[in-house]
């Protein structure tokens, strides 16, 4: 089991060195000739006004605050999809409840107007 | 030592260190970004006491939802965030003294509690997901917690929902 | 065990007995295997992404009717090689004021965040990096790593443009991880394990497309917004917010994003056939794992050259229409479906492999009529405004009244 | 195997730098971070002692059921807080914790 996970990581670490390498070795082969004008940020070649951190909508935190329920729940499901084939009708039943539980939250979401692009 | 011990140290130390960073760091944007690298450090460590499932949940969780989440808030209300001036409040340094007590009554009693020495036994067996799924749906054992968890998640989503959309027209 | 039944076991045998003769430790030599085996696996990825772009835009060239890449080799099958040597000699310009680290991070992060699947696809019975008890989580988890970049590429920029589409990104890709994390369930509750060598075990009678065909369009749907490829290519529409996350980048750091991109295709192709497609099954699979790698990479082409198809056939979304997709007609679909397929499947009794079936896909056939008429219904009822000019007064109107 | 006493020394120092970061921080956000690093260090601790307690016992799941209701808990808290601060942003233009004081009216 162990060694599943050495190599799970091992090869979590190789798929993020060979990018690294790969860039490194790009940077050793290219030109390097930096001048004012071509460093600044490309905004279509208008001066950047204000800071260039904006502040945008709050419908995107609506959206990750939706996923991140969604996401919390499969801790749940997948146990019991694993189970799934040695379970009961009601153990079943108990879990079409905990779905159900949260499409109405959804619902809820869906009819307060949060999930319409704004 | 053995390799997984040394594994261990280098895996603690990052996380601390991060999670020192995560408190200390001036800017909130690296404070979250040095928070993703200590909850990866967690997840590494769940791996290595065979509880795999954490871990990836762990990831999922926390790097894929609850980071993204502080981040977008973070975004949200930057223009509060300025990073200047002291990050900290005036009573800091009370607070670390306290911070360090509380370490220092952890470590005596971890330290003095005779079940310390405990030695792990056999890992798990392969099927433990398997019971715990099973367990979640079971009434004699944990359906009360499966069911509450899903009303918690849907209170804490209509809740959060409630809160955050934009109340057109007066007072939320 | 001969090379043909169980290659992955007489190479390590080979390779370790030799490390072991040299006075190695056990452990160590576990350690060295697993370093050699997942370096060249990954390496073999990578390398296929240079086929990979030639062989798309051959593809997308037939598609719109040219002849795509053909002067450099035969068929042009050089030309990726030529414009990979021209990235690589490209400068690297910094921009003013970006955050350093996270700026060079986030492409390496990118290609990362795919290149890492791969670790528990199996090719083949025999044939795989790691046999995972929690594969199908650790694919989903693993996507994480990828928005993060997305999320790191975006802010550390310190451009607006950069910024905005960064985060506009990250809001669809986890908008579409929900219907994709939940139609993933339905396999393993299907199969009754995670381990993606597992599902394809549980594949040996019956394919999990045919018994929920509702559940793989929800996944190919999901993985191609996930992608972020055309028809939903909102992310980097080039016409709208220059290009999206990644305009300050340069070079290969830039070029980093499109491997990512085009290794992603190829991984979900490879996910799809292994999850619903059986994977290496097929005949005489079991014996020859060689053949199973022949089994899945065919299955996992004709999914390619589908998700491609797709790309070259359809205009691409409004950001609007790409939210309401997702929540108002996967999400719930996906959801309704797992918990009919759960009951349903549990009321066929043990052993019924036909009924089963039948049920099943009576079940999905139901959801798919069902969610048609709701959105004939009421996704209808919103007529699109058609903006035309007014009728301009004409010299010889007889001439024009006879086209209209 | 690690030894018990590293890990929970650990997991008390990942739950104290939490600590220091609640009290500490101005930033609400910064706050909610210390937070989530503290239910962390529970975690870390519950996992703990299944691994070295209870991972042959009959009932693993206990531990388990006690790890996914922490992890509830922290998404329910990191939702219902962040949409709690960008509400309060939004009327009064700040995140620093002393000077959220809405329930005075």
């Amino acid at each position: 089991m162990l060694n599943d996970w050495l190599y799970i990581g091992l090869f979590v670490f190789i798929s993020m060195a060979l990018p690294a390498i790969a860039i490194f070795a790009a940077g050793l082969l290219s030109p390097k000739k930096p001048n004012p004008i071509k460093s600044t940020s490309y905004e279509c070649g208008i001066e950047t006004v204000g800071p260039s951190w904006v502040q945008f909508k709050a419908q995107y935190y609506i959206y990750a605050l939706v996923f991140l329920v969604f996401d919390v729940e499969t801790i749940f499901l997948f146990p019991w999809a694993v189970a799934y084939n040695q379970l009961t009708l009601f153990g079943i039943i108990e879990a079409v409840l905990f779905i159900l539980i949260l499409l109405s939250g959804l619902l809820y979401a869906w009819k307060k107007g949060a999930l319409e692009w704004m | 030592m053995t390799a997984l011990q040394i594994i261990f140290l280098f895996v603690a130390a990052i996380t601390l260190a991060s999670a020192v960073m995560v408190v200390s760091a001036r800017r909130m944007m690296h404070a979250a970004l040095w928070l993703v690298l200590a909850l990866a450090g967690v997840a590494v460590i769940f791996a290595m006491l065979d509880a795999g499932f954490f871990a990836i949940v762990q990831v999922l969780v926390y790097i894929g939802a609850i980071s993204i989440l502080i981040i977008f808030a973070i975004m949200l209300t930057r223009k509060a965030m300025e990073d200047v001036g002291p990050q900290l409040n005036r009573g800091w340094w009370l607070a670390a003294l306290a911070v360090v007590g509380v370490f220092a009554g952890l470590a005596v009693v971890i330290v003095s509690w005779p079940g310390v020495m405990a030695t792990a036994g056999v890992g798990p067996d392969a099927d433990a997901i398997v019971n715990f799924g099973k367990d979640l749906v079971d009434p004699d054992k944990y359906v009360m917690p499966f069911e509450v968890a899903s009303v918690m998640l849907l209170a804490a989503l209509i809740g959060a929902i409630y809160v955050s959309v934009e109340h057109k027209g007066g007072q939320p | 065990m001969s090379f043909w039944t169980d290659p992955m076991a007489v190479i390590a045998n080979l390779i370790g007995g030799w490390l072991a003769g040299l006075g190695m430790t056990e452990g160590w030599v576990t350690f060295v295997l697993s370093f050699l085996g997942a370096g060249v696996y990954a390496l073999l990825v990578m390398l296929t992404v240079v086929l990979l772009i030639w062989v798309e835009r051959k593809l997308l060239g037939r598609f719109q009717d040219r002849l795509g890449p053909n002067r450099l080799g035969p068929w042009g099958i050089f030309q990726t090689i030529a414009d990979m040597l021209k990235i690589f000699t490209k400068e690297y310009i910094t921009p003013n004021g970006v955050d350093k680290v996270p700026y060079n991070l986030a492409p390496i992060l990118a290609v990362a965040g795919v290149l890492s699947v791969w670790a528990v696809i199996p090719l083949g019975a025999t044939i795989l990096g790691a046999n995972l008890n929690v594969g199908v989580l650790y694919v989903v988890a693993i996507g994480a790593i990828g928005e993060l970049g997305i999320i790191l590429a975006g802010w550390s920029s310190r451009n607006k443009f950069a910024t905005l589409g960064g985060f506009r990104a990250v809001a669809l890709l986890v908008s579409y991880e929900v219907p994709l994390v939940v139609s993933l369930i339905i396999p393993v509750l299907f199969s009754g394990s995670m381990g993606m060598n597992n599902i394809v075990h549980a594949q040996k009678d019956i394919w999990y497309i045919v018994l929920a065909p509702v559940a793989a369009l929800i996944f190919l749907i999901t993985s191609i917004a996930e992608n972020g490829r055309a028809p939903f290519d909102l992310t980097e529409a080039d016409s709208e917010i220059v290009a999206g996350f990644n305009v300050e980048y340069s070079g290969l750091k830039f070029g980093m994003y499109y491997v990512a991109d085009f290794m992603h295709t190829f991984t979900i192709a490879f996910l799809f056939s292994t999850l619903w497609l059986g994977g290496w099954q097929g005949p005489w699979a079991e014996k020859y794992p060689m053949l199973g790698l022949f089994y899945t990479a065919f299955k996992a082409w004709f999914i390619y050259f589908t998700i491609i198809w797709l790309r070259g056939s359809l205009p691409r979304f409004r950001i609007d229409q790409m939210i309401n997709l997702n929540w108002k007609v996967l999400t719930p679909l996906a959801l309704v479906l797992l918990m009919m397929t759960a009951i349903v499947n549990r009321l066929v009794p043990e052993g019924m492999l036909v009924v089963r079936t039948l049920a099943l896909l009576a079940v999905n056939g139901i959801l798919l009529v069902g969610t048609s008429w709701l959105l004939n219904k009421f996704a209808g009822r919103n007529k699109r405004v058609v903006v035309a000019p007014e009728p301009r007064p004409v010299a010889r109107p007889e001439q024009i009244s006879s086209e209209s | 195997m690690i030894p018990l006493p590293w890990l929970l020394i650990f997991a008390a120092a990942l739950f104290c730098i939490g600590l220091f970061g609640v009290l500490a921080r101005k930033n609400s956000v910064a706050i909610l971070m210390g937070v989530e690093l503290m239910l962390n260090a529970v975690n870390i601790n519950l996992i703990a002692f299944w691994r070295y307690f209870q991972a042959t016992g009959a009932d693993s799941s206990r531990a388990w059921t006690f790890v996914a209701v922490v992890l509830v808990a922290a998404a329910a808290e990191a939702a219902v807080g962040l949409a709690l601060i960008i509400s309060a942003y939004r009327k009064r233009k700040t995140v620093i914790a002393n000077e959220l004081n809405l329930m005075k009216g």
